[in-house]
């Protein structure tokens, strides 16, 4: 037996979400959607779940990560009820739930708390810079080091245990059997859909969008990889100058696309924007934008007397790594891998 | 004997010719005794055809005519106009059933059907060899209606009449007019409450000419019939003088010491034994004779109550009735979801008085309500019992009803228990509104349903939802409302003393339900409203002014043309024995001097031709116009195939 | 003598039975076709000579689908029709007519099923004595 | 008719010979007043004429509407134009309209025609009938259909070549190719306006495939060929002539559907397809018919049971709405939908699927008044602004509404409610001022 | 002027084109109908057989089929045995 919770939908709404209580339940949603099947048939039923407020249900279920928002279900909805924007909101509160930190859902709902966070972080780079007597070279060499603490801080003690978390709610929770095996076999599943968001393939008109995607996933990628473990800035080497360029350029024209994207709200996808979305993208633009200019700046010789520009790339990076990463919009597609990934061992 | 006769047999575009052979029918036939021409037809009721006839006739001179097509309650009418348009007496048509009766009855045996076909038209050609021209009987019409029932379609029925200038009695069984609708607050689609129409049409109706109104008031007899009804109507005293202001009403009502449940509010509230409510017109208070305890304080307090009036019954004539006589709302059984047994489970009626009565929070029984669920079809659609029928309005009002609860009062969510959703028409907006607002809808069947019950002192109601994978699902409510539908008036005296027919459902039939829906079988007596099925307050005032024309058209012209089928007498055969006297249930029958023999003689206005008179003569002296010996034994004698 | 069905003269009434009877058509409710309908105001008005007519002209069987309760001419009507079926079944004695190959039943405005049922047990009836 | 012709005033002026216009027309001429009926249709009759039968009683449409229509047009009372539109109505002063009406040219003279078929048998032509639904051709001289009325020839212009093969074989030389556009100023004390309602098009909701399928029919489509003058003499694929065995109908096309822009329940629908498929279980024994619903809205007198008539009689009911179709290379339709049941996304086959098309208000309403002072609501139906008191008022004094120009409406419902507008019509005519 | 009764049609063809759509039209159905009419000279067929010997699509065989029925110049044969299409033959 199950309780109705009408608070719950109140609480969805801080994270986007919005008229999903119009639905009267004809089920068009599903049946226009691509990706929908038989033993997953989406987004009703957890348009359902969430007008009743049957969190346990939502918590246990993969179904939002199915989705990748093409918008056909909010085109054709009968009542105009978004479910497109309903999975998307479904998605941003799973992270929160996931979040063992509980700060991912702060940020999603409150945008004053995310901006002081944001200030935070830059005054504490500032204070740091100061304190080093603004020292291009010692800044230099600690932001290499932040780096690399970073990733692996984060990744250990904020995104392992979400994702451990997101596992108990999936699969030891409801008492789902997994043969051990099945793991195994899932793993290149999850790194296929890590890289290339294959299922997107399956929304209708959305080739261009896989594109983009997997362009960015490198990109982005690519960067990381070019700025932390070749220390893009400090390296002499031809190839890993180059390299960089390249890589940054990728990432700040594949974001600046989104962000025009969102500006111009054509397609379902990009017509309604939380802050958290157009903090992921101007923030991945404005570091793959802010990296470029500071190797620029190097290899003309001009960063010596432009310290600022460093530090603002530091900030960003800072503000990126401690924030966007873990808490924010990049988890999406950590999660959405990893959603795939369980669904196939379940399967 | 006639001799020229025409002769028409209908394909109804296949309805018959699919089953019946047309053209035999026709081969059989031609040669009868008297048929002139004999065609087949693909539509009788065609206009093309209905000249055709016209013509025939007139050319051929017929004396005849014989359609047979579908039944004779369709098409009787329309082709007895074709003959006399071709100046063709129309009693000198006869009509033969080979539809309804023929085709489809026997679609499982074509020969069968067409050879039945082929009896029934001999036997229709054999009755009007026999037919004579007769002419309708005129009566006078009193140009005056009689409407039963002052709710929302008798009074605005009895207005339009006025505007008419047709005088109108309009009959109140009830102290005050309005019926349900001056018992409701906010109404959909306007906005207007209830109380506002109502005390506007009662304004309208107080200030017309032509409008008699009789509150207290039950029709117990009719002597009459169709264009000069009589109807005996007992009026009840309200006990009161003159007409007293608030002041004075505030005070008897609080020295009245009797306190009986107010079925104005539905019994949510106490009444006193002398009573009016704000929003009952006419404005005039009236003592519950039944409740009173004659104790005489209200006598102390004020000189206008007078317990000498006495109860009076008054005739009343009028050309047609129109009846409107409403509707009662459905009371569950006991422990029907909990209602009598478990502690705020009411009715939607209730419920609707309730939120009307609370200003500020919803109190049930002194607790603040903040959850609601409202159980649909209750008393409707049943599988197990009578009511089968839809009750129409209960969706849209439920729906509306918790729009205003969430607008009035704070925090209140609603839950909606329901069996689909039937917001019919621009309805539907409502739903919508009302779910964007956050409504909850659940659904299930009728072979599930759903459970109300209690738990450590909560209304707990569990349903196995479909919208939700028929998964169980749960609220716990402050109140329970159930909402009930439409049920005919269980007091049928209306129905008894004009004998009106009611349907499966139990309500008031109309003749048919496209062709002539506010028309009853029993001539001169229309019905609106609610009391012929589930109706909203619009369909309610469409069907009270369709019902008004209809009525109107039959008194307008002081003059009716009636059927001319009654009995007759053989003067020379009777020996009055007083056997028919008896027999007739119209007081039709008279005992007349004939010379010097004592003979019965009809009453040719009151005659309504049913013939029970016949079988008692002892002596075989009356026969009934067109259904004479003769005609009927010879069409015996053709269907026995012995014509 | 091997018939598939009797023959029955069905006397109904214009306002109450026949539209029944009409209805068992509309709803495709069959019966046997041999079944002949004379509709009459009320079937309080029925003359039992009228029905030995019937049997005179070699109909097996004459059914009254009454008005019953329903009648609009009054509630006398069921009496009444009670009273012409019993007077016949005394004259249909007296000429050594089966009393049986009469029947009546109340027959409402929608009681097409109850028509068609008593009119297929007639029938059964009526085809057994013929053969016998 | 020519003789009426010359009457430039009347009592009541009603806008539509539909079932709603016919039935207010009488009420009102039955009083013994002189109205004129002005039809834009060639035919009187409206929508009802044409359909199969009619729910829940299935009487056939054409038994209970041809006396009515034979009623009206032989009415002394009654003037009818058909083939006439409306053009202009000025309210000069309360009980005077002055109404402008533009009659098309029939090109035969109706009276004298004596629907002989000649002619349309004569003329070369073929092109869709669109009184079949397009199911089938007729000629550019053709009668409307079987029961029309006026049972006149027409000529069809704008397909006519011109031959004269029809001139020629007519018998009483009634084919006039002379006849002109009249402009007609009439002076009436009333208007009614019933000027019933339009047909949702399923072109505009391409997932359907309505157009491009062609075994993708509408509910019009349907009601042809169930009809008594059907198109094919028997329910057939118009892809490719088959008896299709597994139908489907598709409930809610373009109601309760904002993303059409007409949210708003159509009320007839569920009943119209539960009735075709009764017929559809009579026509084809064999045939499966599935109902593809959000809601059944079986609200009115006797609907529920006819509702559970159907269930009994083996009609499927599935809770879903379809979302999209799409056709084998054999002309069957796969259907995609929500089995709201079960909670599970489906597909199904089916080898003919019938559009329950909704009613949408018909975009005449808008014209009459040029900008005057007669509202429509948000739909474009006549605003109503008193449906709590007087159902037919309109904003304009002296014009009701009748039928579903107010709004969906079933037969009997229309019938009521052009009973209260003749009500209204009446009592504003006998009304001192 | 008194335009003579019978030949009206020429006055009109003065007045006004005949639209290119309409003899096309006509065109098209002349042609479809002797194909058809040829068709069934050899022997009875199904729309679907017509269809394919003819080359026009389903849909329109049914439409001039149809219409061809309706002005009697076709008739009903028998139908299949999965009672799912009729045959068609010329009118005797």
């Amino acid at each position: 037996m199950t309780a109705i919770n009408t608070d719950f939908g109140k609480d969805l709404s801080k994270y986007g979400a919005f008229d999903f209580n119009a639905c009267y339940n004809c089920g068009t949603c599903t049946a226009v959607c691509t990706l929908s099947t038989e033993e997953d048939s989406f987004p009703r039923e957890m348009q359902r779940f969430s007008v009743l407020g049957l969190e346990d249900d939502l918590k246990g279920s993969l179904k939002p990560w199915l989705c990748y928002y093409c918008g056909q279900c909010t085109t054709y909805c009968p009542q105009n009820a978004n479910p497109g924007e309903l999975m998307m909101s479904l998605r941003r509160w799973l992270i929160s739930v996931y979040d063992w930190t509980g700060l991912s859902g702060l940020l999603y709902k409150s945008l004053p708390a995310t901006t002081a966070g944001m200030i935070l972080i830059a005054a504490v780079v500032l204070f740091y810079s100061f304190s080093v007597d603004f020292d291009l070279s010692r800044i230099m060499h600690t932001g290499h080091t932040f780096e690399i603490i970073a990733i692996v801080g984060v990744f250990s003690i904020i995104l392992l245990p979400n994702l451990i978390r997101m596992w108990w709610f999936i699969i030891l929770k409801p008492r789902i059997q997994v043969p051990v095996i099945n793991y195994l076999k899932a793993l290149w599943d999850l790194i296929v859909h890590m890289f290339t968001q294959k299922r997107a393939l399956g929304c209708d008109d959305n080739e261009l969008r896989w594109f983009e995607h997997f362009i960015l996933v490198l990109g982005y990628l690519g960067l990381l990889f070019t700025t932390v473990f070749l220390n893009w800035f400090s390296s002499d080497s031809v190839f890993v100058i180059v390299m960089g360029y390249i890589v940054s350029i990728i990432v700040f024209t594949v974001t600046l696309i989104f962000v025009y994207d969102r500006i111009r709200k054509k397609d379902e996808i990009s017509k309604y924007s939380q802050p958290s979305d157009w903090l992921f993208i101007i923030w991945l633009t404005a570091m793959g934008l802010s990296a470029f200019i500071v190797r620029l700046f190097i290899d003309t010789g001009l960063l010596e007397n432009n310290k600022w520009l460093y530090l603002v790339h530091l900030i960003i990076l800072a503000q990126w790594a401690l924030i966007i990463v873990p808490f924010g919009k990049w988890t999406h597609f950590l999660y959405r891998s990893f959603a795939m990934y369980f669904h196939r061992v379940i399967s | 004997m006639k001799k020229k006769l025409g002769v028409y047999i209908c394909h109804c575009g296949g309805n018959i010719s699919d089953y019946i052979d047309v053209e035999k029918v026709r081969a059989a036939i031609e040669n009868e005794e008297g048929v002139f021409l004999a065609k087949t037809t693909m539509f009788a009721c065609s206009d093309a055809t209905q000249k055709e006839m016209v013509q025939d006739i007139e050319t051929n001179d017929l004396d005849g005519l014989v359609v047979a097509s579908c039944s004779p309650k369709l098409h009787l009418i329309t082709f007895r106009a074709v003959t006399e348009r071709a100046q063709l007496n129309k009693y000198n048509y006869v009509h033969a059933n080979i539809r309804e009766q023929g085709s489809w009855a026997h679609s499982d045996d074509k020969e069968g059907a067409t050879e039945k076909a082929v009896q029934l038209v001999k036997a229709a050609v054999a009755k009007v060899r026999l037919s004579k021209s007769l002419e309708p009987i005129k009566i006078p019409s009193k140009k005056a209606v009689v409407i039963i029932g002052a709710g929302i379609a008798g009074m605005r029925a009895a207005i339009e009449l006025a505007h008419m200038g047709c005088p109108v009695t309009l009959i109140e069984r009830d102290h005050f007019t309005g019926g349900r609708v001056a018992q409701w607050d906010i109404l959909f689609t306007s906005d207007q409450t209830g109380r506002e129409i109502v005390s506007r049409l009662y304004n309208e109706i107080n200030n017309s000419k032509n409008i008699t109104l009789l509150t207290g008031a039950e029709v117990i007899s009719n002597k009459g019939s169709i264009g000069n009804f009589r109807l005996q109507v007992k009026i009840k005293p309200r006990y009161i003088k003159d007409h007293f202001d608030d002041d004075k009403l505030k005070k008897v009502i609080a020295v009245c010491p009797v306190e009986v449940p107010d079925e104005y509010n539905f019994n949510v509230t106490n009444r006193k034994a002398i009573y009016q409510n704000p929003g009952q017109y006419p404005k005039y208070p009236v003592i519950d004779i039944k409740n009173c305890t004659r104790c005489g304080e209200c006598e102390k307090v004020c000189d206008n109550i007078d317990f000498s009036l006495k109860e009076e019954v008054i005739e009343v004539e009028a050309g047609s009735i129109l009846v409107a006589t409403g509707f009662d709302p459905y009371i569950p059984q006991d422990g029907e979801f909990g209602y009598n047994e478990i502690d705020n489970v009411i009715t939607l009626p209730q419920f609707k008085r309730l939120i009307d009565l609370c200003h500020n929070d919803l109190l049930f029984n002194g607790k603040a309500i903040k959850s609601i669920a409202y159980i649909y079809c209750v008393g409707s659609r049943q599988s197990e019992g009578e009511n089968k029928y839809c009750s129409r309005y209960c969706c849209t009002s439920a729906i509306h009803t918790s729009i205003q609860v969430k607008k009035n009062f704070k925090n209140v969510k609603n839950f909606h228990f329901t069996r689909g959703i039937r917001t019919y028409g621009k309805q539907e907006l409502l739903y919508y509104e009302s779910q964007k607002d956050g409504d909850i809808y659940l659904q299930s069947y009728e072979e599930n349903p759903l459970m109300v019950s209690t738990e450590n002192g909560k209304i707990c109601v569990k349903i196995n939802d479909i919208l939700t994978g028929n998964r169980e699902i749960s609220v716990e409510p402050d109140l329970v409302v159930l909402v009930t539908g439409i049920v005919p008036r269980s007091d049928t005296s209306i129905s008894q003393i004009f004998k009106l027919p009611g349907g499966r459902d139990r309500f008031f039939n109309e003749i048919h339900p496209k062709l002539r829906p506010v028309e009853t079988v029993i001539d001169g007596i229309t019905i609106a409203g609610t009391c012929q099925g589930p109706k909203n307050v619009t369909e309610s005032l469409n069907s009270g002014l369709s019902a008004a024309t209809k009525s109107f058209s039959l008194v307008n012209k002081g003059e009716l043309e009636l059927e001319p089928i009654i009995a007759e007498i053989d003067k020379n055969k009777c020996t009055w024995c007083g056997e028919c006297e008896k027999a007739c249930p119209f007081d039709a029958i008279r005992m007349v001097k004939q010379g010097d023999k004592d003979v019965a003689a009809i009453n040719n206005s009151v005659c309504k031709g049913c013939g029970m008179c016949l079988p008692v003569c002892p002596v075989n002296a009356i026969n009934l116009i067109s259904y004479s010996d003769k005609e009927i034994e010879s069409m015996i004698d053709s269907l026995a195939g012995k014509g | 003598m091997n018939r598939r069905s009797a023959s029955i003269l069905v006397f109904s009434t214009e306002k109450i039975s026949d539209p029944a009877i009409d209805m068992a058509g509309l709803l495709k409710l069959h019966y046997p076709p041999t079944v002949y309908t004379i509709s009459v105001p009320c079937s309080s008005g029925i003359k039992p000579r009228w029905i030995l007519h019937a049997y005179n002209k070699g109909f097996d069987g004459v059914f009254i689908a009454a008005d019953g309760s329903d009648c609009t001419f009054g509630e006398s009507c069921t009496e009444k029709t009670g009273n012409i079926v019993s007077k016949t079944h005394e004259i249909m004695k007296e000429k050594k007519l089966d009393p049986a190959r009469l029947r009546m039943a109340a027959i409402c405005s929608v009681c097409s099923e109850s028509f068609v049922k008593q009119i297929k047990s007639f029938n059964e009836y009526l085809l057994k004595t013929i053969k016998s | 008719m020519a003789g009426k012709n010359k009457t430039t005033s009347f009592d009541a002026l009603v806008i539509g010979g539909g079932i709603a216009g016919g039935e207010a027309a009488l009420n009102i001429a039955n009083n013994g007043y002189k109205v004129l009926i002005v039809e834009k249709d060639l035919s009187l009759g409206g929508k009802m004429i044409l359909l199969s039968k009619v729910f829940p009683t299935l009487d056939c449409a054409a038994c209970i509407t041809t006396p009515k229509i034979s009623e009206i047009s032989r009415h002394h009372g009654i003037t009818i134009f058909t083939g006439t539109e409306v053009q202009n109505i000025v309210k000069k002063a309360e009980k005077h309209f002055r109404v402008q009406i533009k009659k098309k040219p029939r090109y035969v003279i109706e009276e004298d025609c004596t629907a002989c078929q000649l002619c349309e048998q004569a003329c070369p032509v073929v092109v869709k009938d669109e009184y079949q639904y397009n199911l089938v051709g007729r000629k550019a001289a053709f009668i409307p259909f079987t029961i029309a009325s006026p049972r006149a020839a027409a000529i069809d212009i704008e397909n006519c070549t011109l031959c004269g093969a029809c001139e020629k074989v007519c018998p009483t030389k009634c084919i006039d190719f002379t006849q002109e556009e009249e402009i007609i100023n009439i002076d009436v004390q009333t208007v009614i306006a019933a000027t019933g309602f339009s047909l949702f098009d399923p072109l505009r909701i391409p997932r359907y495939g309505y157009g491009k399928y062609r075994n993708v029919i509408t509910s019009m489509e349907m009601e042809r060929q169930l009809a008594p003058t059907r198109p094919y003499n028997t329910v057939l694929r118009p892809g490719d002539g088959k008896v299709p065995d597994r139908l489907a109908y598709v409930l809610c096309t373009g109601s309760r559907d904002f993303t059409t822009g007409n949210p708003i329940c159509s009320q007839i629908c569920c009943m119209y397809s539960i009735k075709q498929a009764q017929l559809l279980m009579g026509a084809l024994p064999m045939a499966d018919v599935t109902i593809y619903y959000i809601n059944i809205r079986s609200f009115g007198k006797g609907f529920e049971e006819f509702y559970e008539q159907a269930k009994g009689m083996g009609v499927n009911f599935i809770k879903g709405k379809i979302g999209k179709i799409t056709e084998k290379d054999n002309g069957n339709l796969f259907l995609r939908y929500e089995d709201i049941n079960e909670n599970k996304l489906k597909e199904s086959e089916h080898d003919m699927v019938i559009l329950s098309v909704g009613v949408l208000s018909n975009p005449d309403n808008a014209l009459f008044f040029n900008g005057d002072k007669l509202w429509l609501d948000q739909l474009g139906y006549i605003n109503q602004p008193e449906p709590l008191s007087s159902p037919a008022e309109t904003t304009v004094k002296g014009v009701y509404v009748a039928g579903s120009a107010a709004g969906p409406m079933d037969i009997p419902d229309s019938i009521l409610s052009a009973g209260a507008a003749s009500a209204a019509a009446i009592s504003y005519i006998i009304e001192a001022k | 002027m008194e335009t003579e009764k019978g030949k009206t049609f020429k006055y009109l063809r003065e007045r006004r084109e005949v639209p290119e759509k309409a003899k096309e039209n006509l065109k098209k159905y002349i042609r479809i109908k002797k194909m058809i009419l040829d068709a069934l000279q050899k022997k009875e067929m199904t729309i679907t057989q017509l269809s394919q010997e003819l080359g026009i699509p389903g849909h329109e065989v049914v439409f001039y089929l149809m219409t061809m029925l309706k002005y009697g110049l076709v008739k009903t044969g028998t139908v299949d045995d999965m009672d799912e299409y009729y045959t068609y033959k010329l009118a005797d």
